[in-house]
This record gives structure tokens, C-alpha cells and sequence, in this order.
């Protein structure tokens, strides 16, 4: 058994009749649907008035590949997976194994499979969980049209004790369409899977949820990211395809197009970069989207923004590094890049969204930032956030737009790097007369004419850095929640299973803080100082190798003497049991 | 505001604009002699005889010699990093459509390292102008050999018995790549390279300007190119890619005037909103 | 070592190898039917028919489907960043004249991120071949319009109405730049790719082939370029560019086989030592 | 005023016989010929014995702008420019007064100048100086082809008393080819300058230096680089173009070709960093040099260096930032670029010379490591190391080379990746039967074959960082000097003037240490914490503004409570008696 998740202590109470939240995961090769069972079982519980996560795990082949759709449904918000699994539907072996360490099962886990596939996988076996072969495959053969994914999901939903209404309703939506006969054929394979697990136990008693799908959301991170944007006021985007990031300019493409807004797809990197600082040099706030190798290509022309003063929102959606690493698995490594990977001194902002649904907000507030800053920020999603969808609350409104400070026409001695008490100096857009400047990335005076005095580059140097640190961020900096002597630190998509540990100690009684920086950049020192006050004990809680988080927090902020590091890089998730026993037994590394 | 090719014009018709009135009061680094002050002047007699409002005018460019010329006008200038010149001016025409927008820069700026953006901007055809102004060197960085030096070039320390290199004919590589209007000129010309320039800006479009400009520091040869240079002899220039091609196998490389004048429609996506940003909520109920 | 052209031959000569022995254990990520496939048969033909030790060939790609080519054979590889396939082939064969340099990728590695490292090796023309395996289409990120891609190719959600840009013609593009071997096949006749291939690598300097390669999962309606395909018919292909200018002005697009055969001689500085290390130390007496 | 350094403490006797150092500049237009003025004085006093340096400072213009040729002569090794100026020659006003700040004068100091220049530039006036108006342009004209530099450099050469043999001699070496009229006219001009301030008390007397130019090195700091270069066994170059690195080039392109290797001028710097990753690959030793733009450009790259352990050396000479910054002028604010600046958890070789002639030692030993560990190395040189001369003692040969850990022909189940004890993994040579595999960027398993399972991903990054970490660097990791509770960290360029400083103070009897980091990644803890051993006051001193080299610093090493930091960006250099000042009064900022 690959996993680094003790599962010993999963979840699945033994004839659990109260159960009100389950983790489930249905693999199989790329035709046989496993992603789309997925989708209409999180659908369904979400039509059930429950919420729900689901994330993806995908193989290298382009199409015929094993794939994993991972989902975890609550009565409760859900924002992390769970320390293992419930419930495996497995369609076929495959190349299963492959995702061993992403899968933990335990002894308590049930694991559904075709009866037709033969030797079951050695990390199954080695789980104990138990092994129930199934006629899918004939079940399905049996029906018109019948697909055996549907079946598969007939008998989670059984096992999951899941009420049929939602799922009935889910089917109508995502399949309305096709007809009323792809509709007929799936309910009756549904109705098959169901059958086929009529005499089983179940594995939790989900029923109705307490809440309604009315006012609830289902959205995946790359898909709040977008819109998040376009609230924030984004009108143009430049960009070039890879992936994880590519879903934000699908969504955005047609968006951007209702709002009279403009996307194109560039040649490459370097010119989605400077498309958007023209496009935002004329007066439209712009953005592009990517992961790691793109970013590092907009490293000289993220410089030029900063130097020249022009906003622009960048949104990494990292994935596996180095270089091309695992483009299709999360980690959290583009940090350093994120914060350093400009030459010069450079200040920019770094955001980070900690949540899939977090993903609204602090792109919006990204875009917000850098208009009002005049700055390049960086959004730091990845692809445990930005290609899962998750049922929760309609995220609540934000105040965040863009507006950014121009300067009047005919303005006498107008001054394009005029320094300012707040460091922001009013923006000349063209079409305003009186006004023309040439805007540079060559050090320059006040009036913007290249200079190579100390005197102007220590002025300018001051302005940029200053605006930066002298701004108001309010309390979005970071999530702060809870109380006491011990605390653990973290960001981005790894807060979900932090929050998840922290509750859970909370549980028990005891007390714990949590401190999850949305704010990465420019550090906020008398904040950070007030969030840590009378901790005595912390843990930084990252994915990545090289302990990028915890150097970043080293060279910022005074950290507490018992500073401990629970650092490992992707594609494996962080499971809350993990961060748990860290901070129940400090001796652990 | 009216909008025509990729023109914005004055509104307010004042007394006739003239080159000194786009000068601005930046003293140019360039070198005596350099061929790209009377360029300058080309760019600004251009600028005078479009009428364009000051205002509206973005003129973009990258690093060298060359692209410092944005300063040395009194329009809206954008000097980028080195290379760039070409996606952001395109960033800028894609978001306001209505400015006047011309981008400038060096033979190494637009064909070395930004050859890229060169070639996909002939493609895109984004109404906008591009002024290369070739002195087959890198001027600023003490000389040495781009990509349209020729191969025997010893000049450079790099490349001490020459390049060993071909080099590539930027009017050629635009047409195969897609710009819309092409034409060369010889900045010891400065009252023909207005013309061009003004035609160029006129034309609906990526329209592309090669101009020949003596570097007199690290190319003191090139002042014999007033020798060299012809006008081209066509009545009117080649309006198909295929005939284009066909005249151009045959060019010298020196012929000045218009050498392609195609009819592609700029592309311009649409701009008009019909949805308020609210109502992508619906999309996400669960 | 024997080298002539871009061509490292085997020294023993043992039975003739066949294009299997060149296929290595890994099974390609590739979809069932892409013509990825039948070229990757082709290479390995080419190979076979070359009679090139294994030892001696790198194989150079850059990121996408087609990229992943070197994996399958068992040749010397290298897999490197999207777009950089070139000078990364371009490096091996300045350092190390006695390999032969293959490289290949997609028309998005190639012609988009990769364009300008197209048209400057064209220029630079080291001795070694590049293939391109236009599918006209983004595969490995699910389906993005490319460099080659019909402006009214809607089949991608970045670009619902279609590009509105012209493809450009990678031959085209390749004359202008200086390609000094320019061909063009059809991953469907793998066996007349493979005699491409066998002809470009033993052509001096740089040659280019450019493989249509149907991309089966977002491109279905390739499947028809089986239909659309000709050979040439010319006698001989054109050895001057101006020559090959007339022919590619009125190409289709899809005309198989050599369609310009240069004489330039390959770019390959001269590698003699003729001084020892330490013998720089008087330069810098005081 | 506007230097920064209170001049009232400069070193100038007031009528001093014994002084066996002087600091003098010379000034003018482009045409003047100031560089060759400081040229041959500096030659001059290498030929009397003497040590030197001269640092250059230009305007923007092309050609007719201002430039500066700053020497610092003397009778012992030269580490940095001084606190100030002895003697200014302005052969015209020009626009001198832009480098006002750069030319720190004071009341002892001497100016001269041609005398129908007009007024005197006001920072002139403020330092109180004493101005010497000059007939230098009439002289010069009643000289068949004599020129206005010679005359300057006759002038200032009687002023500081230097013997007039050595003046000889150099005219004859540097302008030997130019035929025996060009060097009578040079003489005659030479003479006529040392009468001209014949009545004039000398600001120093230099007199003939103890030593001798035999076994002395003439060099500047890009030549150095190039030396240590081929020394290590670079074979390939590629590059673009870039100030102030270009010179490294210039060097390398003909001796390369005596070598027998080659240097290739690249489209862009994308171009050069995949060109000698490719060359590296093949197995010739290969490197770039560039300056901050073209460094960000080759970031992607260097992580696919760093994931398919490909060797390759990239020297960045750092010049004025962010963004095209200030391409002419000196700054240290690439160091946090060149740390982090890769995506994903990418650990590779960061190094720095500390003086002119450690550019040699230290690029040498850059290529040894990388060749080594198969990493890329960054060399952080900078413009003020780069394009600098110095009159050293001839730099001691060092053992390193590029010894690469190479495959065996034909050896069973070769795996290009295997783990191994040292983390390095013997490479495949191309040309080598048996070993074919595929080098990649992807992650991969020991064999090299892509794979996106997390075991793998983990072995690689411990294999990557472990061959890092473990490796034995030796005493070079640092220059540490002195002893004491008192310390100054500092890197690079600033070396020189923390090392006068420190000798300063040690020779009024106070104990200093100076710890120099020479290699800067990996951080080395356990080194660092013997050096720091007993260390109180810590004073870290670079040239940026973000204080990078404190982050740096506070992110991998334990510090003394008491640590401060002096940090000032470019392009004024750091001058000696502002490090002492601040360890003088620990209360200064
Ligand atoms: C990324 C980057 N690489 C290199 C440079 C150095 N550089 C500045 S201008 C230039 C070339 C200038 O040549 P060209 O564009 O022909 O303009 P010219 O000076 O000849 O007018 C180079 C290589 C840079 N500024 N940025
Ligand atoms: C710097 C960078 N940008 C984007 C990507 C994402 N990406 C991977 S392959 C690819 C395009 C593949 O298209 P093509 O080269 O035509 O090959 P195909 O898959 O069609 O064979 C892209 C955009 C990347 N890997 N690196
Ligand atoms: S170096 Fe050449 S291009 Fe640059 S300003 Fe001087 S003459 Fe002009
Ligand atoms: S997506 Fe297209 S190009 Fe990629 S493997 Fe499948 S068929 Fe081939
Ligand atoms: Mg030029
Ligand atoms: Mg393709």
C-alpha cells in the first residue's frame, strides 16, 4: 500500500446508520466514464441538499487513459478531500495501480468492481477493505443504450444511501438534450446498478440533506477564477493554452464576449504578457492565465509591469515542477517563483486563494489590487483548486473593482511617476489630451524620461515599494480562526485540509489557530505579528519539496522557536489525519 | 470619434499640424548622423500629415537605438522590454480599437529576438503599423550582427570572419507570414518614408514599413546605401499574396516604395456587450 | 568516424536493420487511429534505410503529442520545453558535428511558441532535419486552433467563431527564412514520409519536412486529407529560392514530396585547436 | 552634494610625502577620450609597480556622452574604489554633473580643467575643492596630432607623483602599433601636461611601487570570467547580446576558436540557454552569459536543466533593475531571481566572484560544480566586477575542472536517473553504444520514462536536492577573515569595500570578522553556523533595495538577534567608510 495516510483511522463507522458525509471514488479507463458518474452523483447530492467536492485525477494518455473522479459529500461545507475513501467504484483494473497512493482505502472501505476483471490490484488487497465483484458490465449490456458508468453509479448511490429524487433530477439536467431516450436508458441502468447492491450494508445513510440546492452553488476553481475576474472588471485577456489553467479562457472566452470584453489566444507566453500590459497600458484591465513554464517566461515582461506601472493580473495554476513536471497533478511550488522569479527589485502582489469558491474572491480582489496599486499581481490557484467543483453557498458579494487612479485631461506639469504620499501616481490614458508621456521600463524621473541618476532610481525604487507596503488590505490578508498557544500556517489549496484538522482538534477540545495567508505579497509584518501573538507552537503546513512556505515565512515574519515543517511536495493531497497527528504528537516530523 | 483604418483622427480641425508639432523636447541619445533622426522626422511629417489628434496615438517599441524613439514624439508612448514591441501594441489596438497605433523598432528587436511576434503579427493582421528600422546591426549593444547582416560581415568581435549566415529580406518573411501592406523606404528619404508611413497607417490591417537606417558608428558602409536604393517601378503594387510573391523572388532588396498592398479585413473581434456581468450567476446553481 | 552530412554512419555493418529495431519498449500516450503513429513507423523506417548506428542519433523534441515522439525509438533523446526543440538540436550538432540531428514536434511546438527558433534555424542552417507533425491543432491541451489552423475552424471554445487569421504554409515560411531542403508528406504514406526523411537527412544544412499528421480526436475531419494529397510532379525540385518562390506562390498546400533542394553549404564553424589553455595567461601581463 | 559619503573623512594628506595611494577620475565627452586617459595611467602605474583599479561609468549616449574612468592606485592589492576622489580631470564640464553622485569630492580634493570650460558645476563648487583651471584643449592644439587626454594624463600623473618610466612604457605598449609618430605626438603632449601643473603642490607621491609588474595580471572582470571559463573546460557558448556582459563574449568568441570550441551568437536568450543545454547534453561543457533580462527569459530552461540534470553554466552580470532598469550601472538585485526564479522545486548552483580577479576562480569552479552535480550554476558577476580593471598579483591556478561522472559503453539495465549514494547518476553520452534513453523535462522514473506517480516524483526531487546538499564544497563555500563578536555578511561586489572597512578597523585595533559567501545555493547551515560562531553584532551589507540578501539570509541561516542591515541599490557603489561608520556606531541606520 502506497499511502502515507495511516487508515487506520478512516472515517466509516461500522454500520454507520447517522452518516452524513462519505467519500467515494469511481476509476476506470477513459471510455468507460468515470468522470461523468462523478459529476452526476455530486450533481445529485447537490439537488439532495447536501455539499459536495469532487477533484480529478487523470492519467498521461490523451484519451483512453485511467482516470479517477474523487468525491466527498456532507451535510456540512466541504473543503478538502477526506483521509481516505468509503467507497471504490472501479469499472475496470486498468492501469488503477497507478493511482495506489492517491486512493487510501482502509479495512473498513468497500471496493466495487466489475466481476469480469480478474486479479484484483495487490494496494486493494494489501488495504483490507472488502472486495465486492458486480455484473456491471452485463448489467449494462442488458439495457438499451444502457452505459455501465450509470450503472456503477445506481449502486454508489444505494450504498451512499443517497435519496433517488436528486438523482433523478441530476439525470434530467445534465442529460435533458440527448432525449428523452438517453434519459429512459440511463435511469434504467441506474435503477440495475441499484439492484445489484439491493442486499449490501451500506456504507452511509446520507438521505435528504437538511439544506436545499436553491441559493447553493456548483462551480470548479477555474471556473470562479474567471468569473471572479470579470466582476473584479477585467476586459481583456491574453493568453496561450496549458494546462491546468486552460478551463479559466474556456469560460472566460464566451464571458468576456457578452461583456463586450476581448480574449485572444497568443503565440506564446511572452506575447500574452505584453498583449495585456498594452491592452492595460491603454486603460483596459487585463489579465492572462497559465501554469509554471508560462509564468516563468513572463518573468522580464512581469518586470516591465512593475517598472512601469502598468496593472496586470497573472494567474498561475500550478501544477507538478520542475520544468514540465506533472502537468496534470497539483503542487504548491510556484511560490518562490511567484515572489522572487522577477530580476531587479521588483515589487509585486501575490495572492493566493485557499478555497475553490475562494477563487472568486481573490482573483476579484487581485484585479482590485492591481489597478488600484499599478502593479503586476500573481494568482497563485492550482489544480487540486482550479479543476475540482464543489456544491457550497453562493459566495457572498464582494466590494472589489477595478478602479484605478486616473489622471485628469490638460492636468498642467503633468508627471506620469509622480511621487505621491501613497506612492500611486495618476494614470494618463491614452485619448486624453494633454497628457501624452511615454510609459518605461527604463529607470526615469518623475516625468517618466529614462534616467540613470541614483538619486531618481532610489526615488522610484521607494515609490513602487512604498505603495506597495503603505496600502490598507484590510482583513483579507489572511483567514485567521481560532484561538490559543498552538497554531498551524499555511495557504492556498492546502487550507481546506488544514481547516478540516483544525476542527477536529477543536472537536476534541482542544485549542487551535489557524493562519492561512491570502496575501502573500507584499508580507504584512504587524499583521502576521498580531496573528501569531501568544502562539507558542506552529506548524507550516505546505506542498512543495524545498519547504518554499516555510523560507518565505522564515525571511518575512519572527516566527515562534517550536517552528516545525510538514512540507511534502505533489501529486499525493494532504489529508487533515495528517496535519492532526502533527499537532497532537510534536515529536513527529 | 471616427475611426477609420487604423486612423484616429482629430476632431477639432485646427490650423495644419507640422512635423515640429509631434517633436517632443527629449534630446535624442542617437549618435551625429545616425539614420534614425531623419526617420524621426519621417514619423512625425507622417504623424502631421494624418491630422491624428496627439491623444490618440499609441506608439509602442521595444529596446535598442531605434525603439527609443517614442520619446522623442509628443504622443502616447509605450517603451517596452526588448523584443516586445509587436504583442503590445497589439494589446493596445485589441483593447481600444480607437487609437492610432504604430509600433517601431530595431532589426534585432523585430526579427532576432522578437521575430516571433513579427510573423504572428503579419498574421493576426490586427489594424496597426510596424516601422522596423533596419541598419543591419545591433546598434546599441556596440555592434553587433542581426539578422538581416549579410553573411560576410567581420565587424563584430562575435563574429570575427562573418556571420557564415544568410541573411533574411523582412519584406519576404512578411508576406508569406501574412501582412496585409508592405512597403520600404530609405530613412535618407525622410519625405518618402512619411509616405509610406502615412499609406501604411491609412491601409485597414497590419501594414508593415522596412526602413533602411544607416548606423554611421558600427555600419559606416551603409552610407553608400543612397546609392544603392531605386524606386520600385510597378504602376501600382501586388494586391494577391501569390503575385506578391512571385515580384518579390525577383527584388533586390533596395526597391523603395509600396511592394504589397493586400485587401484581408483587419481583425477587429467584436466589442459589443449584451450581458450585464450579474447574470452569470444562473450558470452555477446547483 | 565517417560523417557526411547530417549523418552518422554505422561502422560495423552488421544485417540490415529493420525500422523495428529502431521502436523502443515504451507504448506511445498517443489515441488509437492519431497520425502520430504512422509517422512515428516512418522515422523509424528513415532510421533503418539510414543505417545510422543507434549510438549516433539524438533525437530532439519539444512538449506535446508529437513531441513524445523520441520516447518510441531507441535512439538517443531529448525532451525538452515547449517550443525550444531547435536550439536545443541546434546545440547537440555544434558540439558534437558527428551525430545525426533529428528533431521534431507539433505545429503548435513548432510554429507558435517555437517560431522564431523556426525561421532563424532555417536561416542558420546547421546540418540537421526538423519534422513537423502538423495536425494543425493544439492535441495535447485538448484542442486549441494552431499557426496552421483554417481561420474558420471553430472547433475550439478559446476560439468559437473560428481564428479569423491566416494559416500560415510552414514551406512558405521555411523558403523565405533559408531552409536549405524543404519536403512535405502524409503520415498516412509512411513509407513515402520515410524516404523524405531519408532524403533530408542526407541533404547538407538544414531540411525541413513537414508531415500532415491527423489529429483523430479534435480534427476528425482530417481523415480526409488521404483524398486531398498529391505528389508533385515536378521533374526536379527548384535549388534557388527565388525558383522555389515561383513554385510555392501557387502551391495548394498539399503537394507531397521535395519541394526545394538548396545548395547553400551547412553553417559548421571550424573546430581546430590550435592553442593550448594556459597560453591565454600572456594576454593579461601587467 | 549629492554624494552620499561624508567627504570630510577623505584620506588626502594635506601635503603628503609618504602617501603611497591615490584615488583620481578622469572626466569628459565621449570624444575626450577619458577611458583611454585612465587606461594608460592605470598601465603606467602597473609598469612603476604599482597595483590598481579603474571602473568605468558612461552616459546613455552612444557615442559623445560622458564617461568616467575612476582609478584607485596603489602600493597594495586594490579591493574597491575609495571613499572619494584625491583628483578630478574634467577635460570638459560636458554633463558632468550627472555623475555628480558618483564622484564624491571633498575639501583636500583637487580638480582640474580645462580653462575656457566656464562655470564650475555647482556639486564641484559645494564640495569646496580647489579648482584648477587649466589650458588643456590649447596645449593639446599646439601639439602636431596631440591629443587633450594625454596632456590630462601627463598632468595627473605629476600631481600624484607617479615615476614617469612606467608612463613611458605604457604609451609605447598600447599605442606600439600605431607607429613612432603617434607616440612622439603622445609624449610631446604627455611633457607638455606635467608642465602645466609643474608649480603645483602634489596631491601624492607614488613614486616607484616596491614590486614589479612581472608576474602581475592586467585584467578586467568579463576577461576573468572568459579565462575561468575555458580554464574549467567550457567548450560551447551561446548567447544574445547584453550589457554589461557582452565582453565576455568578445573574449571567449576568438579563444574559443583557438580552443577548438565554439561560440554561437543566438537569436534570443531562449535560444542560447536550449542551445547549450543541448550542446551540454551531447557532453561538451557549455555556457551563456547575459545580463537581468535575458536571466529571466532563461528561466523555464534552466528548470528543464535542472529536471533533466543537464550541466550548464550561466553567468549574469547584473546591472541597474527591475525591468530594462539602468543597463550601464552596477546593482546586486539579482539575487533573488537567481535563488528562486525557477517554477517548481527546482535546486541548482548559485555563485558569486567577490572580487575582479575571483571572476576567474570562481566561474572556473562554477563549471567544475555543474559538471559535477549535472546542475545548472548561475554566476552572479555585476557590471562594477564585470567592467572593471584591476592590477592584480596573477590569480594562483586552480585544480578545478569539468569532470563529468560519464556512463561505461554497453552497461546492463543502464537508468539514466538511478538513485545513487552521492545523488548523481553517471550520464550517456551520445556516441556511446548501449546507453540510448531519453533526457527529460517531464518527471520521470530512474530509467527516464514520464511518469506522474508521486514515488517517483519524491525520488527524483531527494536524488536532485540530496546530490546538492551532499556534496563537499571545501573551504571555498565563503572567504571568512578576521575574528571577533563583530561581523560583516556580505557577497559579491560589496566585498571589496566590507573588506577595506574591516581592515580599517583592525588596524585601529578592533576585532572584525568578514564572512563573504561565495556560494550562495545550496545554503550551507552548518558551515555558516561556525562562521558565525560567537558572532554578536551582525552588520549585512549588499546593493539592493528589497534588502535580498538579508531575506536570503534570515530564510536559511540563524542569525544574531543583533543583526542589521545596510542595503543601498545602485548604482552608487558602496563605499568603504559607510561600512565602517555603521559598525563604528551600531545605532546608525
Ligand atoms: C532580453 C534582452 N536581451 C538583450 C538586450 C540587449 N539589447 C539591447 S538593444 C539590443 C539590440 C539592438 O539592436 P536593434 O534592435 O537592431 O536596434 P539598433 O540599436 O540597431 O537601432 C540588444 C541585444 C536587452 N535589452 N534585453
Ligand atoms: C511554456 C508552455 N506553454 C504551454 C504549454 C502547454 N502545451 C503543451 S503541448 C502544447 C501544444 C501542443 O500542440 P502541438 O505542438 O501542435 O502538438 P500536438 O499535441 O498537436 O501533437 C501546449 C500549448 C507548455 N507545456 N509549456
Ligand atoms: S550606434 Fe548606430 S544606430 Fe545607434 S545611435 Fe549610433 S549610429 Fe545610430
Ligand atoms: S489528441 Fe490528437 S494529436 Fe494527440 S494523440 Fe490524440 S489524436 Fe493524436
Ligand atoms: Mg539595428
Ligand atoms: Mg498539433
Amino acid at each position: 500500500m502506497h499511502s502515507l495516510v495511516d487508515t487506520a483511522t478512516l472515517e466509516r463507522p461500522a454500520a454507520a446508520p447517522a452518516s452524513r458525509s462519505v467519500s467515494l471514488v469511481f476509476t476506470g479507463s477513459g471510455g468507460a466514464g468515470a468522470m461523468t458518474a462523478g459529476q452526476i452523483l455530486l450533481d445529485a447530492a447537490a439537488k439532495a441538499g447536501f455539499y459536495g467536492l469532487m477533484s480529478r485525477s487523470m492519467g498521461p494518455q490523451i484519451r483512453g487513459g485511467e482516470a479517477a473522479a474523487m468525491l466527498r459529500l456532507s451535510n456540512r461545507p466541504v473543503a478538502a478531500l477526506g483521509d481516505g475513501f468509503d467507497l471504490l467504484v472501479a469499472f475496470d483494473w486498468g492501469s488503477v495501480a497507478r493511482f495506489a497512493a492517491e486512493l487510501p482505502l482502509g479495512p473498513k472501505s468497500l471496493v466495487l468492481v466489475d466481476d469480469e476483471q480478474g486479479e484484483t490490484p495487490a494496494f486493494v488487497v494489501a488495504s483490507g477493505a472488502e472486495v465486492l465483484c458486480l455484473a456491471f458490465e452485463r448489467t449494462a449490456e442488458a439495457i438499451p443504450d444502457g452505459r455501465v458508468n450509470m450503472v456503477g453509479v445506481g449502486a454508489a448511490a444505494r450504498l451512499i444511501g443517497l435519496d433517488p429524487d436528486g438523482l433523478v433530477a441530476a439525470i434530467e439536467t445534465k442529460l435533458g438534450r440527448k432525449g428523452a431516450a438517453t434519459i429512459a436508458a440511463a435511469k434504467a441502468a441506474i435503477e440495475a446498478g441499484e439492484r445489484l447492491v439491493a442486499e449490501h450494508p451500506p456504507v452511509a445513510r446520507l438521505g435528504r440533506g437538511e439544506g436545499s440546492a436553491d441559493g447553493r452553488w456548483n462551480i470548479s476553481g477555474n471556473e470562479a477564477t474567471g468569473l471572479g475576474a470579470i466582476r473584479g472588471g477585467i476586459g481583456f485577456v491574453a493568453a496561450y493554452p496549458i494546462t491546468p489553467s486552460t478551463e479559466i479562457l474556456e469560460w472566460m472566452a464566451p464571458a468576456l464576449e457578452r461583456t463586450g470584453g476581448v480574449l485572444v489566444q497568443a503565440e506564446d507566453e511572452l506575447a500574452s504578457i505584453n498583449m495585456i500590459i498594452g491592452a492595460s497600458f491603454s486603460g483596459v484591465p487585463s489579465m492572462t492565465a497559465t501554469s509554471g513554464p508560462g509564468l516563468s517566461l513572463m518573468s522580464e515582461s512581469l518586470g516591465l509591469a512593475v517598472a512601469s506601472e502598468t496593472p496586470v493580473v497573472v494567474v498561475d495554476v500550478m501544477r507538478g515542477g520542475p520544468s514540465t513536471g506533472i502537468p496534470t497533478k497539483s503542487e504548491q511550488s510556484d511560490l518562490a517563483i511567484a515572489l522572487d522569479g522577477l530580476h531587479g527589485d521588483a515589487p509585486h502582489l501575490v495572492l493566493a486563494p485557499n478555497s475553490i469558491d475562494d477563487c472568486l474572491a481573490t482573483t476579484q480582489w487581485a484585479v482590485h489590487l492591481a489597478e488600484k496599486l499599478q502593479t503586476p499581481a500573481i494568482v497563485l490557484s492550482d489544480q487540486s483548486l482550479g479543476q475540482s467543483r464543489v456544491v457550497t453557498d453562493r459566495p457572498p458579494d464582494r466590494p472589489y473593482r477595478a478602479e484605478r487612479l486616473v489622471a485628469a485631461a490638460d492636468t498642467a506639469n503633468y508627471r506620469r511617476y509622480a511621487v505621491t504620499e501613497s506612492g500611486v501616481s495618476p494614470m494618463a490614458i491614452p485619448g486624453t489630451p494633454g497628457l501624452a508621456h511615454v510609459a518605461d521600463g527604463l529607470e526615469h524621473s518623475e516625468r517618466g524620461t529614462p534616467s540613470a541618476a541614483a538619486a531618481d532610481h532610489q526615488r522610484q525604487l521607494d515609490k513602487r515599494q512604498g505603495k506597495l507596503d503603505r496600502c490598507d488590505y484590510g482583513a483579507d490578508w489572511a483567514d485567521v480562526e481560532g484561538d490559543g498557544a498552538v497554531a498551524i500556517v499555511t495557504w492556498g489549496s492546502v487550507t481546506g485540509p488544514a481547516r478540516e484538522a483544525a476542527a477536529r482538534l477543536r472537536a476534541r477540545g482542544e485549542e487551535v489557530r489557524l493562519i492561512s495567508l491570502r496575501l502573500l505579497a507584499p508580507a504584512r509584518p504587524v499583521e502576521m505579528a498580531a496573528a501569531l501573538s501568544g502562539v507558542e507552537r506552529l506548524l507550516v503546513v505546505e506542498q512543495s519539496h524545498s519547504k518554499q512556505f516555510l523560507k518565505y515565512l522564515r525571511a518575512n515574519y519572527d516566527l515562534p522557536t517550536a517552528t516545525k515543517s510538514f512540507a511534502r511536495p505533489g501529486p499525493l493531497p494532504v489529508r487533515p489525519v495528517e496535519i492532526e497527528a502533527r499537532l497532537s504528537d510534536w515529536s513527529m516530523q | 470619434m471616427s475611426i477609420r483604418g487604423n486612423l484616429a483622427l482629430r476632431q477639432d480641425a485646427p490650423a495644419p499640424l507640422r512635423a515640429a508639432d509631434f517633436r517632443s523636447d527629449v534630446d535624442p541619445i542617437w549618435c551625429p548622423g545616425c539614420g534614425h533622426h531623419a526617420l524621426l522626422l519621417a514619423v512625425t511629417t507622417a504623424l502631421a500629415e494624418l491630422g491624428v489628434a496627439h491623444e490618440n496615438v499609441a506608439f509602442v517599441s521595444g529596446i535598442g537605438c531605434s525603439s527609443r524613439i517614442p520619446a522623442y514624439t509628443n504622443v502616447y508612448g509605450f517603451h517596452g522590454v526588448h523584443g516586445r514591441a509587436l504583442p503590445t501594441a497589439t494589446g493596445v489596438k485589441l483593447a481600444r480599437p480607437d487609437l492610432t497605433v504604430i509600433a517601431a523598432g530595431g532589426d534585432g528587436d523585430g526579427l532576432s529576438i522578437g521575430g516571433n511576434h513579427f510573423t504572428h503579427a503579419c498574421r493576426r493582421n490586427v489594424d496597426m503599423t510596424y516601422i522596423v528600422m533596419d541598419n543591419q546591426v545591433y546598434g546599441m549593444t556596440k555592434g553587433q550582427a542581426s539578422p538581416t547582416t549579410s553573411a560576410d560581415w567581420s565587424g563584430s568581435k562575435l563574429t570575427p570572419h562573418g556571420t557564415g549566415i544568410s541573411p533574411v529580406e523582412p519584406a519576404r518573411l512578411a508576406l508569406v507570414a501574412g501582412a496585409n501592406f508592405i512597403a520600404r523606404g530609405f530613412s535618407g528619404q525622410p519625405k518618402e518614408v512619411a509616405k509610406l508611413i502615412v499609406a501604411a497607417v491609412r491601409h485597414p490591417g497590419f501594414s508593415f514599413v522596412h526602413v533602411l537606417s544607416p548606423c554611421v558608428t558600427y555600419r559606416k558602409e551603409q552610407r553608400e546605401w543612397k546609392h544603392a536604393v531605386h524606386p520600385s517601378l510597378d504602376a501600382a503594387p501586388p494586391s494577391r499574396m501569390d503575385e506578391a510573391m512571385h515580384r518579390l523572388a525577383d527584388d533586390d532588396g533596395f526597391t523603395t516604395g509600396i511592394l504589397f498592398s493586400g485587401d484581408r479585413p483587419a481583425f477587429a473581434p467584436d466589442r459589443q456587450q449584451r450581458m450585464a456581468i450579474g447574470s452569470f450567476d444562473a450558470q452555477f446553481a446547483a
